[in-house]
């Protein structure tokens, strides 16, 4: 075997490439945030900095290069100096389980699901972190909320997921694309779907669920005290937060890379921007909802959903 | 770090600068966990002496200064002012002004009102529906615009009637916008009314019941909200009022909810108005003949009251006979309103208190002077 | 040099083209600067329209309306939160001098923004129009990178 | 008619005047003189005639303050305005126990000009910094600062 066969060799390159494709993504993503919530709302958006605005997030991204990094009096300095880098790594770790095409994979595990969930949970820690760490009451609210809200978002999301697991047998999701060979999950999995989609959009801290951001509320939440690159990489986070739900409610639902014409890996792509594009459009849509309403719904409504689902399932897989 | 909290409350400082108290209002909340024990608002950093400035101009060189005190309803304050100053001196406005006046209040209230849609949803965290408010707004500012030459702090009435006459192209653009605004109202009501988190948001949340509003003196689409039929409008009639037909939308409950539905239903009113005003709009001048020069009026006072977007604002003139008015105090509907907060939110989630906040409709200049 | 030079001159652009305005309103002019955030005058064009709450995250402080004397330790406050490199635009009449507040008995504002806060740019108007803060951003986008798209129209006779 | 009922609930309190007003010309329905240690009494019986308290500010002439509070209706047209001569340097017993709206507004009247009011629960400054140290709205202040702005000017 050559050193060019070798896993490491793979994953070095794998790591690479996804560090490339996390900030082009981002910087991708913020464009079309700005651009989606423009035409909805009347407006152009970003004109005039490269072709329809299109090299803004790249300005963007220079300047907060840039800029001084504040590290205010009496913060907790180690912790607030990490925070920004624990919420990245788990964002980089889930994509090396992300079949973006049949053979365009880093590590194709056999616990890939378990993999991505256990580490999306990490981001939970460092929003904590970053939030107690500032010394700032808007922050450690912003912090606290999100704690409550993710421990109560991340139970129907893995109840719902098992739902679509117990039809295939397996924590690969390159199987769980494979399974999709005839018909997309979301035809006979509707509910889960639905489900899914509102528990990410909650998991990702996004409108109507973004609530330890609430800028309304608690001016900018736990990243209120951050500037400076901190700040952006909290923002990066977010963007690729979005991105991997997205993936996986691709692979879950939309049958991955499945599609005629098109190489696989675009099928992938279109896929997961389409799904991109309906949380947007929940953000420029929604209200806020208020954050006992939102744990009540979590707890009273999605919970005993993703259940009965997960039962239902299993019940038809019995019979059937 | 946070230091360990022995008592069982702890102060959260919101303000002066907040995205959501509008300005510059600050609100020193006591707060346990997440809920509120106590508000205390503080007022003024947006105080600019109005009051005092009165004392040292004369009547006309004020006049400017009313379209500052509540940049959003300048109008009205124009209004109230121009109609204290005319009791004073005993001057007649000729019908055409007064039917001027009424147009361009109304419409005055309507880019008011969207505004505070606008900005309140924004409170909730919905941003669309802000830029439709101002995509209609912009409208209103344009016809405005066209007329009293400026887009914000107007300065448009006189002493005895109003200075610039409407010409043909107002009209139409008027008659155009009411029909616009009319068919934005489903946009409105698939985007907000009608959404189920807005709902949850405002129903049954800052219930302010009739008894309440009459101990704090709350007046305009606050007293609505809660059932009380209180509009200047109609109840102590005004320039050309009397002449049209319309309602006083009313709320049931006193919550956030009909506080909205309320300010929503006033505007189809003020369309209303503005068509019955545009129909009847007689011919004749727009100043009265004699109005003096010099305005010094006899000793004397005066209260004029005019309905605006937030309430009722009266004008309180006192006069020694001098050219500069003795003392001039603003009864502004804000401060009123605002002196409940401590009442209604408490015992509210820091959400709810912003949402409640949002609700009142302040506008912190116009609060402070 | 030379690249350190190039290096600077493209973060200069960067800046220019993206200067995040503190969500900051102290009274009339507030309501001008949220309509040129707004559907038709759009700053987001610009890449200006990204109005930040939380001051550390914002590079341009536009004070839009009277600063009263109650106000103003919070303005500088505000200002010395920001991180550099920073800028601030005086917005209106009352943000310059005082505008149509300032007399000689006046007690309770304080009559310009920049004897508190060095000032970068002024836009003059009671208020200004959107269409001129607009430009007062653009003029503030040429004082960092030492071109600009204004000339152009400036130099239309 | 609300006005004759006020006038014959104010009665038995002996005030100086109660006489109806030339609504025209000042817009008052109903003119009332009080002293300030009556204004709770004046106050409660138009509590119970069911009006609410419109506006409360004070003005300064050179040997007294005159409080002056505006009463309406929310049902009826009738504006009652109530004056309380006050003395220089005396205090008016509050009436923020009856109307709790008046609680801000004599917080304004004392910060404006400094007149105090007795039994207040929170009587601080409320437009001014809390360290300011003077009165804006009483006439010497003006007569100095015009004193010092003819100064200024030569």
């Amino acid at each position: 075997m050559t050193i060019f066969g070798s896993d490491l060799f793979r994953m070095i390159v794998g790591l690479i490439g996804v560090i490339a494709l996390v900030s082009v993504n981002a910087l991708f993503l913020i464009w079309m945030e700005r651009k989606v919530a423009a035409h909805m709302q009347l407006r152009p958006g970003p004109m005039e900095v490269g072709w329809h605005g299109s090299i803004q997030t790249v300005a963007d991204a220079l300047k907060l290069l840039g800029k001084e990094l504040i590290t205010p009096a009496e913060v907790d300095r180690p912790v607030y100096l990490l925070a920004p880098i624990v919420i990245f790594l788990p964002v980089l770790v889930s994509f090396l389980v992300i079949p973006f095409a049949p053979n365009l994979i880093i590590r194709d595990m056999n616990v890939g699901v378990l993999l991505i969930l256990a580490f999306a949970a990490l981001t939970v820690l460092a929003i904590l972190m970053a939030g107690w760490a500032s010394n700032n009451k808007y922050s450690a609210f912003g912090a606290i909320r999100s704690v409550a809200q993710n421990v109560a978002y991340e139970i129907p999301l893995l109840i719902t997921v098992m739902s679509v697991i117990l039809m295939v047998g397996s924590f690969r999701l390159t199987d769980i694309v494979a399974a999709q060979e005839r018909y997309w999950f979301i035809l006979i999995q509707p509910l889960a779907f639905i489900l899914y989609i509102t528990c990410a959009t909650a998991e990702t801290n996004r409108a109507p669920f973004d609530l330890p951001e609430a800028e309304s509320e608690l001016v900018a939440g736990f990243h209120t005290e951050y500037s400076g690159m901190r700040f952006a990489l909290f923002f990066l986070a977010e963007y690729t937060n979005m991105f991997i739900v997205s993936a996986l409610a691709t692979i879950f639902f939309l049958g991955g890379w499945r599609g005629p014409f098109l190489p696989g890996w675009a099928w992938f792509f279109i896929k997961v921007y389409a799904m991109i594009f309906l949380i947007m459009w929940f953000r420029w849509t929604f209200p806020r909802v208020r954050f006992d309403q939102l744990i009540t719904f979590a707890w009273k409504i999605l919970i005993p959903l993703a259940f009965a689902n997960l039962l239902l399932t299993a019940f038809l897989m019995k019979i059937f | 770090m946070l230091e360990p909290l022995e008592e069982k409350t702890y102060i959260l400082n919101l303000g002066p600068q907040h995205p959501s108290t509008h300005g510059v209002l600050r609100v020193v909340l006591e707060m346990e966990g997440e809920f509120i024990v106590k508000a205390d608002p503080d007022i003024g950093y947006g105080h600019r002496g109005h009051e005092h400035m009165a004392e040292n101009r004369n009547y006309l060189q004020f006049l400017p200064n009313m379209g500052r005190v509540d940049y959003l309803h300048a109008l009205a304050f124009n209004h109230g002012y121009c109609m204290a100053v005319e009791k004073l001196i005993g001057l007649e406005v000729p019908e055409r002004a007064e039917f001027i006046r009424v147009i361009t209040a109304e419409l005055n209230r309507i880019a008011s009102h969207l505004l505070w849609v606008g900005a309140y949803l924004l409170d909730l965290g919905a941003f669309t529906p802000f830029l439709y408010c101002f995509d209609d707004r912009e409208n209103i500012l344009d016809l405005l615009d066209r007329i009293t030459g400026s887009r914000l702090t107007y300065c448009f009435y006189r002493f005895g009637g109003v200075p610039q006459d409407i010409d043909q192209e107002f009209i139409d653009g008027c008659r155009a916008f009411a029909k616009r605004l009319r068919r934005r109202w489903k946009d409105y009501d698939n985007l907000v009314t009608k959404n189920i988190i807005f709902i949850e948001r405002t129903k049954g949340i800052g219930v302010i019941t009739k008894e309440q509003c009459r101990l704090y003196g709350l007046t305009g689409p606050m007293a609505r909200g809660s059932g009380i039929p209180y509009d200047i409008r109609k109840s102590e009639p005004y320039s050309a009022y009397p002449l049209f037909d319309f309602e006083i939308p009313i709320g049931e409950n006193g919550d956030i909810m009909d506080r909205y539905l309320v300010r929503m239903r006033e505007m189809e009113q003020s369309l209303r108005i503005i068509e019955q005003a545009l129909d009847k709009l007689p011919n004749g001048p727009i100043m009265a003949e004699k109005v003096p020069k010099r305005i010094k009026p006899a000793a004397g006072e005066v209260y004029a009251a005019v309905e605006t977007a937030r309430g009722e604002f009266g004008c309180y003139i006192v006069s020694q006979g001098d050219v500069k008015p003795y003392r001039i105090k603003l009864r502004v509907p804000s401060f009123a309103n605002l002196s409940i907060l401590p009442e209604i939110s408490r015992d509210t989630l820091v959400a709810d208190f912003v949402a409640i906040l949002g609700s009142i409709d302040v506008v912190v200049p116009e609060i402070d002077r | 040099m030379i690249k350190i030079g190039l290096l600077e001159e493209a973060l200069n652009l960067a800046r220019a083209n993206s200067l995040w305005p503190m969500t900051f309103g102290l009274a009339c002019c507030a309501i001008e600067m949220m309509a040129a955030g707004a559907a038709r005058f759009d700053l987001d064009r610009f890449g200006a329209g990204v109005f930040r709450p939380s001051p550390r995250q914002c590079d341009l402080m536009i004070v839009a309306g009277t600063i009263s004397k109650k106000m103003a330790p919070a303005v500088v406050r505000l200002w010395e939160q920001m991180p550099a490199p920073k800028w601030v635009i005086a917005m209106g009449n009352c943000a310059i001098s005082g505008g149509p507040f300032y007399y000689p008995t006046q007690y309770a504002i304080v009559p310009g923004a920049d004897l508190i806060i060095p000032v970068d740019v002024y836009v003059p108007g009671c208020p200004p129009r959107p269409e001129g803060l607009i430009e007062g951003i653009l003029m503030l986008e040429e004082k960092i990178t030492k071109r600009g798209r204004l000339r152009k129209f400036r130099d239309v006779k | 008619m609300l006005s004759e009922n006020i006038k014959k609930a104010l009665g038995p309190l002996g005030l100086e005047k109660v006489a109806p007003g030339d609504y025209a010309k000042t817009g008052y329905h109903l003119e009332v003189a009080a002293a300030p240690n009556q204004m709770p009494a004046v106050a409660q019986v138009m509590r119970d005639q069911g009006c609410f308290l419109e506006s409360l500010t004070a003005l300064h002439f050179r040997e007294h303050f005159t409080l002056v509070y505006h009463f309406a209706h929310y049902e009826e047209l009738c504006r009652t305005v109530v004056k309380a001569v006050l003395p220089l340097g005396q205090q008016a017993p509050t009436i923020s126990h009856i109307y709790p709206g008046a609680n801000w507004y004599e917080r304004e009247v004392y910060d404006l000009f400094g007149i105090r009011f007795t039994g207040h629960p929170d009587l601080r400054r409320i437009l001014l910094p809390f360290e300011a140290d003077f009165h804006p709205l009483l006439k010497q202040f003006e007569e100095e600062a015009e004193k010092s702005e003819t100064k200024a000017d030569a």
